[in-house]
Protein backbone atom coordinates (compact mmCIF):
# COMPACT_ATOMS: atom_id res chain seq x y z
CA UNK A 1 0.00 0.00 0.00
CA UNK A 2 1.10 3.37 -0.76
CA UNK A 3 -0.57 7.30 0.24
CA UNK A 4 1.88 10.29 -0.54
CA UNK A 5 1.04 13.59 -0.92
CA UNK A 6 3.43 15.50 -3.57
CA UNK A 7 3.82 18.90 -5.36
CA UNK A 8 5.21 16.97 -8.89
CA UNK A 9 2.65 15.23 -11.45
CA UNK A 10 2.22 11.83 -11.70
CA UNK A 11 2.46 8.73 -14.11
CA UNK A 12 -0.10 6.76 -14.72
CA UNK A 13 2.07 4.04 -16.11
CA UNK A 14 4.19 3.85 -12.99
CA UNK A 15 1.36 4.10 -10.07
CA UNK A 16 -0.71 1.30 -12.26
CA UNK A 17 2.74 -0.87 -11.96
CA UNK A 18 3.25 -0.06 -8.32
CA UNK A 19 -0.16 -0.88 -7.65
CA UNK A 20 0.11 -4.34 -9.24
CA UNK A 21 3.67 -5.39 -8.97
CA UNK A 22 3.36 -5.33 -4.71
CA UNK A 23 -0.46 -7.45 -5.46
CA UNK A 24 0.29 -9.32 -2.48
CA UNK A 25 -1.54 -12.52 -3.77
CA UNK A 26 0.05 -12.12 -7.42
CA UNK A 27 -4.00 -12.88 -7.85
CA UNK A 28 -6.13 -10.46 -8.44
CA UNK A 29 -7.69 -10.36 -11.46
CA UNK A 30 -9.25 -6.80 -11.24
CA UNK A 31 -7.49 -3.46 -11.15
CA UNK A 32 -9.39 -0.16 -10.93
CA UNK A 33 -7.88 3.18 -10.92
CA UNK A 34 -9.75 6.72 -10.10
CA UNK A 35 -7.97 9.88 -11.39
CA UNK A 36 -9.17 13.04 -10.41
CA UNK A 37 -8.60 16.15 -12.84
CA UNK A 38 -8.75 20.01 -12.29
CA UNK A 39 -12.20 21.12 -14.11
CA UNK A 40 -11.96 24.56 -16.22
CA UNK A 41 -15.33 25.46 -14.80
CA UNK A 42 -17.02 25.99 -11.39
CA UNK A 43 -20.97 27.21 -10.30
CA UNK A 44 -20.06 30.73 -11.40
CA UNK A 45 -18.15 30.15 -14.57
CA UNK A 46 -14.51 29.84 -15.42
CA UNK A 47 -11.68 29.19 -13.42
CA UNK A 48 -8.03 29.47 -13.93
CA UNK A 49 -6.26 26.49 -11.69
CA UNK A 50 -6.62 25.31 -7.98
CA UNK A 51 -4.67 25.50 -5.33
CA UNK A 52 -4.48 23.09 -2.47
CA UNK A 53 -2.83 23.50 0.78
CA UNK A 54 -2.47 20.45 3.47
CA UNK A 55 -1.99 19.26 7.11
CA UNK A 56 1.60 17.51 6.57
CA UNK A 57 1.76 14.64 8.91
CA UNK A 58 -1.86 14.38 9.68
CA UNK A 59 -2.81 14.42 5.99
CA UNK A 60 -0.36 11.69 5.08
CA UNK A 61 -1.79 9.47 8.25
CA UNK A 62 -5.67 10.38 6.82
CA UNK A 63 -4.72 8.39 3.37
CA UNK A 64 -3.14 5.79 5.54
CA UNK A 65 -6.23 5.29 7.49
CA UNK A 66 -8.40 5.30 4.40
CA UNK A 67 -6.24 2.60 2.67
CA UNK A 68 -6.62 0.50 5.63
CA UNK A 69 -10.19 1.25 6.42
CA UNK A 70 -10.60 0.42 2.45
CA UNK A 71 -8.65 -2.93 2.24
CA UNK A 72 -10.40 -4.72 4.50
CA UNK A 73 -13.96 -3.51 4.03
CA UNK A 74 -13.44 -4.29 0.70
CA UNK A 75 -11.05 -7.64 0.83
CA UNK A 76 -8.16 -5.69 -1.42
CA UNK A 77 -5.51 -7.26 -2.01
CA UNK A 78 -3.07 -3.74 -2.88
CA UNK A 79 -4.24 -0.08 -2.87
CA UNK A 80 -2.90 3.46 -3.28
CA UNK A 81 -3.50 6.80 -2.81
CA UNK A 82 -1.46 9.89 -4.24
CA UNK A 83 -2.69 13.38 -3.83
CA UNK A 84 -1.10 16.78 -5.40
CA UNK A 85 -0.72 19.96 -3.53
CA UNK A 86 0.04 23.25 -4.42
CA UNK A 87 -0.74 25.23 -7.54
CA UNK A 88 -2.39 22.73 -10.18
CA UNK A 89 -3.41 24.32 -14.05
CA UNK A 90 -6.73 23.39 -15.35
CA UNK A 91 -6.78 19.64 -16.42
CA UNK A 92 -3.82 18.99 -13.97
CA UNK A 93 -4.05 15.86 -12.30
CA UNK A 94 -5.01 16.43 -9.08
CA UNK A 95 -5.25 12.67 -7.45
CA UNK A 96 -5.10 9.20 -8.28
CA UNK A 97 -6.61 6.05 -6.66
CA UNK A 98 -5.84 2.67 -7.17
CA UNK A 99 -7.08 -0.86 -6.21
CA UNK A 100 -6.56 -4.05 -6.61
CA UNK A 101 -8.67 -7.34 -5.62
CA UNK A 102 -9.66 -10.72 -6.69
CA UNK A 103 -13.14 -9.41 -7.71
CA UNK A 104 -13.55 -6.96 -10.29
CA UNK A 105 -17.30 -5.19 -7.55
CA UNK A 106 -14.53 -5.18 -4.92
CA UNK A 107 -12.13 -2.86 -6.79
CA UNK A 108 -14.82 -0.35 -7.86
CA UNK A 109 -16.60 0.02 -4.55
CA UNK A 110 -12.93 0.37 -2.80
CA UNK A 111 -11.95 3.20 -4.89
CA UNK A 112 -14.97 4.67 -4.60
CA UNK A 113 -15.61 4.89 -0.76
CA UNK A 114 -11.79 5.77 -0.75
CA UNK A 115 -12.69 8.67 -2.83
CA UNK A 116 -15.99 9.44 -1.53
CA UNK A 117 -14.29 9.18 2.21
CA UNK A 118 -11.52 11.47 0.89
CA UNK A 119 -13.65 14.51 0.18
CA UNK A 120 -15.37 14.19 3.38
CA UNK A 121 -12.18 13.55 5.68
CA UNK A 122 -8.88 14.48 4.56
CA UNK A 123 -7.49 17.86 5.89
CA UNK A 124 -6.60 19.37 2.43
CA UNK A 125 -7.73 22.73 1.38
CA UNK A 126 -9.27 24.03 -2.00
CA UNK A 127 -8.77 27.59 -3.45
CA UNK A 128 -10.02 27.91 -7.09
CA UNK A 129 -8.29 31.16 -9.00
CA UNK A 130 -10.52 33.56 -11.48
CA UNK A 131 -9.68 36.50 -13.08
CA UNK A 132 -6.12 36.50 -11.19
CA UNK A 133 -7.45 36.17 -7.75
CA UNK A 134 -8.09 32.89 -5.79
CA UNK A 135 -11.32 31.94 -3.78
CA UNK A 136 -11.36 29.27 -0.96
CA UNK A 137 -14.09 26.59 -1.88
CA UNK A 138 -16.48 26.29 0.65
CA UNK A 139 -17.41 23.11 2.08
CA UNK A 140 -20.35 21.14 0.97
CA UNK A 141 -23.34 20.37 3.62
CA UNK A 142 -22.91 21.72 7.33
CA UNK A 143 -22.38 18.56 9.12
CA UNK A 144 -17.98 18.14 7.87
CA UNK A 145 -17.38 17.69 11.61
CA UNK A 146 -20.21 14.60 11.74
CA UNK A 147 -18.13 13.34 8.28
CA UNK A 148 -15.00 13.78 9.83
CA UNK A 149 -15.76 11.72 13.11
CA UNK A 150 -13.68 8.62 11.70
CA UNK A 151 -10.53 10.36 11.25
CA UNK A 152 -11.04 10.99 15.70
CA UNK A 153 -9.41 7.93 17.45
CA UNK A 154 -11.72 5.09 18.26
CA UNK A 155 -12.15 5.74 21.57
CA UNK A 156 -14.25 8.97 20.60
CA UNK A 157 -16.75 6.83 18.73
CA UNK B 1 2.84 24.36 23.33
CA UNK B 2 2.27 24.83 19.31
CA UNK B 3 -0.91 25.73 17.33
CA UNK B 4 -1.37 25.14 13.82
CA UNK B 5 -3.53 26.98 11.14
CA UNK B 6 -4.70 26.10 7.96
CA UNK B 7 -6.35 27.28 4.77
CA UNK B 8 -8.68 30.28 5.55
CA UNK B 9 -7.69 30.52 8.88
CA UNK B 10 -3.96 30.80 8.33
CA UNK B 11 -4.56 33.31 5.49
CA UNK B 12 -6.97 35.93 8.24
CA UNK B 13 -4.80 35.15 11.34
CA UNK B 14 -1.77 35.80 9.11
CA UNK B 15 0.21 32.98 10.91
CA UNK B 16 0.86 29.64 9.93
CA UNK B 17 1.58 28.58 13.44
CA UNK B 18 2.61 30.04 17.25
CA UNK B 19 4.19 28.79 20.41
CA UNK B 20 1.89 28.99 23.33
CA UNK B 21 1.99 28.53 27.21
CA UNK B 22 -1.21 26.87 28.71
CA UNK B 23 -2.25 26.20 32.33
CA UNK B 24 -2.97 22.43 33.38
CA UNK B 25 -5.99 21.33 32.45
CA UNK B 26 -6.60 23.59 29.46
CA UNK B 27 -8.61 22.20 27.16
CA UNK B 28 -9.00 22.79 22.86
CA UNK B 29 -11.81 25.56 23.64
CA UNK B 30 -9.93 27.38 26.26
CA UNK B 31 -6.82 27.12 23.65
CA UNK B 32 -9.30 28.73 20.84
CA UNK B 33 -10.73 31.46 23.66
CA UNK B 34 -7.08 32.78 24.25
CA UNK B 35 -6.68 32.95 20.54
CA UNK B 36 -9.60 35.11 20.01
CA UNK B 37 -8.37 37.47 22.41
CA UNK B 38 -5.75 38.35 20.23
CA UNK B 39 -8.03 40.79 18.03
CA UNK B 40 -10.78 41.39 15.44
CA UNK B 41 -8.75 38.90 12.78
CA UNK B 42 -8.37 35.97 15.21
CA UNK B 43 -12.10 36.47 16.41
CA UNK B 44 -13.47 36.63 12.94
CA UNK B 45 -11.04 33.74 11.83
CA UNK B 46 -11.31 31.31 14.85
CA UNK B 47 -15.53 31.67 15.45
CA UNK B 48 -17.45 29.85 13.31
CA UNK B 49 -16.58 26.86 10.53
CA UNK B 50 -13.66 25.89 12.80
CA UNK B 51 -12.23 22.09 13.04
CA UNK B 52 -9.70 21.64 15.89
CA UNK B 53 -7.05 18.31 16.10
CA UNK B 54 -4.80 17.49 18.84
CA UNK B 55 -1.92 15.90 17.82
CA UNK B 56 -3.16 15.27 14.25
CA UNK B 57 -6.30 13.77 15.49
CA UNK B 58 -9.66 15.13 15.33
CA UNK B 59 -10.83 16.56 18.38
CA UNK B 60 -14.16 18.54 19.77
CA UNK B 61 -13.37 21.42 22.37
CA UNK B 62 -13.46 19.60 26.00
CA UNK B 63 -10.02 17.61 25.02
CA UNK B 64 -7.60 18.46 27.47
CA UNK B 65 -4.13 19.38 26.13
CA UNK B 66 -1.01 20.14 27.64
CA UNK B 67 2.74 21.98 26.71
CA UNK B 68 3.82 18.96 24.48
CA UNK B 69 0.71 18.48 22.21
CA UNK B 70 0.16 19.81 18.52
CA UNK B 71 -3.05 21.72 18.59
CA UNK B 72 -4.45 22.90 14.96
CA UNK B 73 -7.64 24.76 13.32
CA UNK B 74 -8.86 24.46 10.12
CA UNK B 75 -11.91 24.73 8.08
CA UNK B 76 -13.99 21.91 6.63
CA UNK B 77 -11.70 20.07 4.12
CA UNK B 78 -12.80 20.73 0.15
CA UNK B 79 -9.81 18.36 -1.43
CA UNK B 80 -10.02 15.48 -3.44
CA UNK C 1 -14.33 6.95 -28.01
CA UNK C 2 -12.45 3.41 -29.22
CA UNK C 3 -12.93 0.06 -29.20
CA UNK C 4 -10.81 -2.03 -30.20
CA UNK C 5 -9.68 -5.86 -30.35
CA UNK C 6 -6.05 -6.68 -30.32
CA UNK C 7 -3.48 -9.28 -29.70
CA UNK C 8 -0.61 -7.27 -28.46
CA UNK C 9 -0.04 -5.95 -24.86
CA UNK C 10 -1.23 -2.25 -23.96
CA UNK C 11 -0.13 0.42 -22.32
CA UNK C 12 -1.85 2.24 -19.48
CA UNK C 13 -0.46 5.35 -20.18
CA UNK C 14 -1.03 5.14 -23.69
CA UNK C 15 -4.87 4.46 -23.37
CA UNK C 16 -5.28 6.86 -20.52
CA UNK C 17 -3.91 9.94 -22.76
CA UNK C 18 -6.01 8.65 -25.63
CA UNK C 19 -9.59 8.32 -23.44
CA UNK C 20 -8.16 12.33 -21.81
CA UNK C 21 -6.88 13.58 -25.31
CA UNK C 22 -10.73 13.36 -26.86
CA UNK C 23 -12.25 14.14 -23.99
CA UNK C 24 -14.88 16.67 -25.99
CA UNK C 25 -15.63 18.33 -23.27
CA UNK C 26 -12.07 18.83 -21.98
CA UNK C 27 -13.82 19.38 -18.83
CA UNK C 28 -14.39 16.10 -17.21
CA UNK C 29 -12.60 15.78 -13.81
CA UNK C 30 -13.40 12.79 -12.85
CA UNK C 31 -11.61 9.33 -14.76
CA UNK C 32 -12.13 5.95 -14.32
CA UNK C 33 -10.10 2.45 -15.60
CA UNK C 34 -10.56 -0.62 -15.07
CA UNK C 35 -8.02 -3.60 -15.99
CA UNK C 36 -8.58 -6.93 -15.83
CA UNK C 37 -5.80 -9.55 -16.04
CA UNK C 38 -5.36 -13.40 -16.12
CA UNK C 39 -5.75 -14.96 -12.53
CA UNK C 40 -2.92 -17.70 -11.64
CA UNK C 41 -5.98 -20.02 -10.54
CA UNK C 42 -9.64 -21.25 -11.06
CA UNK C 43 -12.39 -23.09 -8.93
CA UNK C 44 -10.41 -26.16 -9.41
CA UNK C 45 -6.58 -25.08 -8.73
CA UNK C 46 -4.12 -23.50 -10.54
CA UNK C 47 -3.80 -22.34 -14.34
CA UNK C 48 -0.86 -21.56 -16.93
CA UNK C 49 -2.87 -19.10 -19.16
CA UNK C 50 -6.17 -18.41 -21.19
CA UNK C 51 -6.56 -18.32 -24.55
CA UNK C 52 -9.27 -15.61 -26.05
CA UNK C 53 -11.33 -16.19 -29.47
CA UNK C 54 -13.37 -13.47 -30.91
CA UNK C 55 -15.66 -13.06 -33.66
CA UNK C 56 -14.22 -10.66 -36.01
CA UNK C 57 -16.26 -7.68 -37.10
CA UNK C 58 -19.41 -8.90 -34.83
CA UNK C 59 -17.04 -8.69 -31.74
CA UNK C 60 -15.65 -5.00 -32.36
CA UNK C 61 -19.46 -3.91 -33.07
CA UNK C 62 -20.83 -4.96 -29.76
CA UNK C 63 -17.66 -3.10 -27.85
CA UNK C 64 -18.94 0.17 -29.62
CA UNK C 65 -22.60 -0.53 -28.88
CA UNK C 66 -21.11 -0.59 -25.20
CA UNK C 67 -19.46 2.29 -25.38
CA UNK C 68 -22.37 4.45 -26.94
CA UNK C 69 -25.18 2.73 -24.49
CA UNK C 70 -22.89 3.28 -21.65
CA UNK C 71 -22.15 7.10 -22.63
CA UNK C 72 -25.76 7.72 -22.97
CA UNK C 73 -26.78 6.34 -19.74
CA UNK C 74 -24.23 7.63 -17.99
CA UNK C 75 -23.34 11.13 -19.47
CA UNK C 76 -19.65 10.43 -20.35
CA UNK C 77 -17.38 12.71 -21.94
CA UNK C 78 -15.37 10.21 -23.03
CA UNK C 79 -15.09 6.28 -23.10
CA UNK C 80 -12.85 3.45 -24.17
CA UNK C 81 -12.50 -0.53 -24.48
CA UNK C 82 -9.73 -2.56 -25.78
CA UNK C 83 -9.84 -6.22 -25.68
CA UNK C 84 -7.10 -8.82 -26.35
CA UNK C 85 -7.48 -12.27 -28.01
CA UNK C 86 -5.16 -14.76 -28.16
CA UNK C 87 -2.89 -16.76 -26.04
CA UNK C 88 -2.17 -14.77 -22.41
CA UNK C 89 -0.24 -15.99 -19.75
CA UNK C 90 -1.04 -15.71 -16.31
CA UNK C 91 -1.12 -11.81 -14.83
CA UNK C 92 -1.23 -10.65 -18.10
CA UNK C 93 -3.68 -7.92 -19.21
CA UNK C 94 -6.75 -8.95 -21.02
CA UNK C 95 -9.22 -6.16 -20.79
CA UNK C 96 -9.32 -2.09 -20.74
CA UNK C 97 -12.66 0.05 -20.52
CA UNK C 98 -11.86 3.74 -19.69
CA UNK C 99 -14.44 6.40 -18.38
CA UNK C 100 -14.16 10.52 -18.54
CA UNK C 101 -17.09 12.25 -16.63
CA UNK C 102 -18.26 15.50 -15.06
CA UNK C 103 -19.32 13.39 -11.97
CA UNK C 104 -17.05 11.36 -10.00
CA UNK C 105 -20.22 8.26 -9.82
CA UNK C 106 -20.86 8.54 -13.51
CA UNK C 107 -17.57 7.57 -14.21
CA UNK C 108 -17.61 5.00 -11.79
CA UNK C 109 -20.51 3.17 -12.98
CA UNK C 110 -20.29 3.64 -16.32
CA UNK C 111 -16.74 1.34 -16.15
CA UNK C 112 -18.65 -0.65 -14.10
CA UNK C 113 -21.60 -1.06 -16.26
CA UNK C 114 -19.57 -1.74 -19.36
CA UNK C 115 -17.85 -4.60 -17.78
CA UNK C 116 -20.63 -6.31 -16.46
CA UNK C 117 -22.21 -5.87 -19.84
CA UNK C 118 -18.89 -7.13 -21.40
CA UNK C 119 -18.65 -10.12 -19.62
CA UNK C 120 -21.95 -11.13 -20.37
CA UNK C 121 -22.80 -9.66 -23.99
CA UNK C 122 -19.41 -9.73 -26.16
CA UNK C 123 -19.05 -12.50 -28.32
CA UNK C 124 -15.14 -13.54 -26.95
CA UNK C 125 -14.70 -17.16 -26.01
CA UNK C 126 -12.08 -18.13 -23.01
CA UNK C 127 -10.17 -21.46 -22.60
CA UNK C 128 -7.84 -22.28 -19.48
CA UNK C 129 -4.89 -24.34 -19.92
CA UNK C 130 -3.65 -26.49 -16.89
CA UNK C 131 -1.23 -29.11 -17.02
CA UNK C 132 -0.42 -28.45 -20.69
CA UNK C 133 -4.29 -29.01 -22.01
CA UNK C 134 -6.80 -26.16 -22.62
CA UNK C 135 -10.67 -26.47 -21.40
CA UNK C 136 -13.35 -23.94 -22.35
CA UNK C 137 -14.54 -21.85 -19.61
CA UNK C 138 -18.38 -22.76 -19.60
CA UNK C 139 -20.58 -19.78 -19.03
CA UNK C 140 -22.30 -18.54 -15.57
CA UNK C 141 -25.59 -19.10 -15.59
CA UNK C 142 -28.34 -20.53 -17.86
CA UNK C 143 -29.73 -17.11 -19.26
CA UNK C 144 -26.33 -16.21 -21.72
CA UNK C 145 -29.39 -15.89 -24.30
CA UNK C 146 -31.61 -13.60 -22.41
CA UNK C 147 -28.33 -11.65 -21.39
CA UNK C 148 -27.19 -11.07 -24.98
CA UNK C 149 -30.72 -10.01 -25.80
CA UNK C 150 -29.62 -6.33 -26.07
CA UNK C 151 -26.86 -7.13 -29.02
CA UNK C 152 -29.99 -8.34 -31.38
CA UNK C 153 -31.79 -6.04 -33.19
CA UNK C 154 -33.92 -3.01 -31.51
CA UNK C 155 -36.75 -4.48 -33.24
CA UNK C 156 -36.70 -7.72 -31.72
CA UNK C 157 -36.68 -6.17 -27.88
CA UNK D 1 -24.23 -18.84 -47.52
CA UNK D 2 -21.47 -17.93 -45.45
CA UNK D 3 -21.81 -20.54 -42.09
CA UNK D 4 -19.28 -19.23 -39.37
CA UNK D 5 -18.04 -21.62 -36.38
CA UNK D 6 -16.54 -20.50 -32.79
CA UNK D 7 -14.89 -21.99 -30.04
CA UNK D 8 -16.34 -25.43 -28.82
CA UNK D 9 -18.37 -25.50 -32.27
CA UNK D 10 -15.75 -25.02 -34.32
CA UNK D 11 -13.61 -27.23 -32.31
CA UNK D 12 -15.88 -30.11 -32.26
CA UNK D 13 -17.03 -29.66 -36.00
CA UNK D 14 -13.51 -28.65 -37.20
CA UNK D 15 -14.53 -26.20 -39.12
CA UNK D 16 -14.19 -22.68 -38.98
CA UNK D 17 -16.48 -21.85 -41.66
CA UNK D 18 -18.88 -23.15 -44.76
CA UNK D 19 -20.72 -22.17 -48.11
CA UNK D 20 -23.45 -23.88 -48.24
CA UNK D 21 -27.03 -23.06 -50.32
CA UNK D 22 -29.98 -22.98 -48.80
CA UNK D 23 -33.69 -22.63 -50.43
CA UNK D 24 -35.49 -19.59 -50.42
CA UNK D 25 -37.68 -18.90 -46.84
CA UNK D 26 -34.80 -20.59 -45.10
CA UNK D 27 -34.53 -20.17 -41.25
CA UNK D 28 -31.46 -20.27 -39.25
CA UNK D 29 -33.50 -23.17 -37.21
CA UNK D 30 -33.43 -24.96 -40.74
CA UNK D 31 -29.61 -24.16 -41.14
CA UNK D 32 -29.31 -25.45 -38.27
CA UNK D 33 -30.92 -28.66 -38.77
CA UNK D 34 -28.77 -28.94 -41.79
CA UNK D 35 -25.98 -29.07 -40.46
CA UNK D 36 -26.84 -31.38 -37.78
CA UNK D 37 -27.33 -33.89 -40.14
CA UNK D 38 -23.50 -33.89 -41.39
CA UNK D 39 -22.64 -36.36 -38.37
CA UNK D 40 -22.48 -37.45 -35.04
CA UNK D 41 -19.85 -34.20 -34.27
CA UNK D 42 -22.00 -31.77 -36.24
CA UNK D 43 -24.89 -33.21 -34.02
CA UNK D 44 -23.08 -33.09 -30.42
CA UNK D 45 -21.88 -29.63 -31.69
CA UNK D 46 -25.12 -27.68 -32.13
CA UNK D 47 -27.33 -29.59 -30.31
CA UNK D 48 -26.95 -27.38 -26.96
CA UNK D 49 -25.68 -24.21 -25.26
CA UNK D 50 -26.30 -22.76 -28.89
CA UNK D 51 -26.49 -18.97 -30.01
CA UNK D 52 -26.78 -17.98 -33.54
CA UNK D 53 -26.14 -14.34 -35.48
CA UNK D 54 -27.29 -13.23 -38.55
CA UNK D 55 -25.21 -10.45 -40.61
CA UNK D 56 -23.31 -10.32 -36.87
CA UNK D 57 -26.41 -9.66 -35.15
CA UNK D 58 -27.88 -12.34 -32.26
CA UNK D 59 -30.92 -13.59 -33.57
CA UNK D 60 -33.04 -16.82 -32.90
CA UNK D 61 -34.44 -19.85 -34.57
CA UNK D 62 -36.95 -18.47 -36.70
CA UNK D 63 -35.00 -15.44 -38.77
CA UNK D 64 -35.13 -16.15 -42.34
CA UNK D 65 -32.31 -15.98 -44.27
CA UNK D 66 -31.03 -15.94 -47.67
CA UNK D 67 -27.83 -16.53 -49.54
CA UNK D 68 -26.40 -13.41 -49.00
CA UNK D 69 -26.33 -13.42 -45.66
CA UNK D 70 -23.69 -14.54 -42.91
CA UNK D 71 -24.53 -16.62 -40.69
CA UNK D 72 -22.69 -18.21 -36.98
CA UNK D 73 -23.01 -20.50 -34.23
CA UNK D 74 -21.53 -20.44 -31.03
CA UNK D 75 -21.82 -21.01 -27.41
CA UNK D 76 -22.70 -18.48 -24.81
CA UNK D 77 -19.62 -15.77 -24.36
CA UNK D 78 -17.38 -15.91 -21.47
CA UNK D 79 -14.80 -13.21 -21.97
CA UNK D 80 -13.88 -10.02 -20.34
Amino acid sequence: MFARVIEADFSQQALFDELCQHDKASQSGAVVTFTGRVRDYNANGAIDGIELEYYPGMTEAALQRLLDEATTRFNLANAGIVHRVGRLENQAQIVWVGTCAAHRQDAFNGASYMMDMLKQSVPIWKKEWADGSPTWVAAKGTDSDAAMRWLTDDKDN
Amino acid sequence: MKVKFFAQIRELTGTASVEMAVPENATVEGVRQALMARGPSWQEALSVNVLCACNQTLCDGATTVSEQDEVAFFPPVTGG
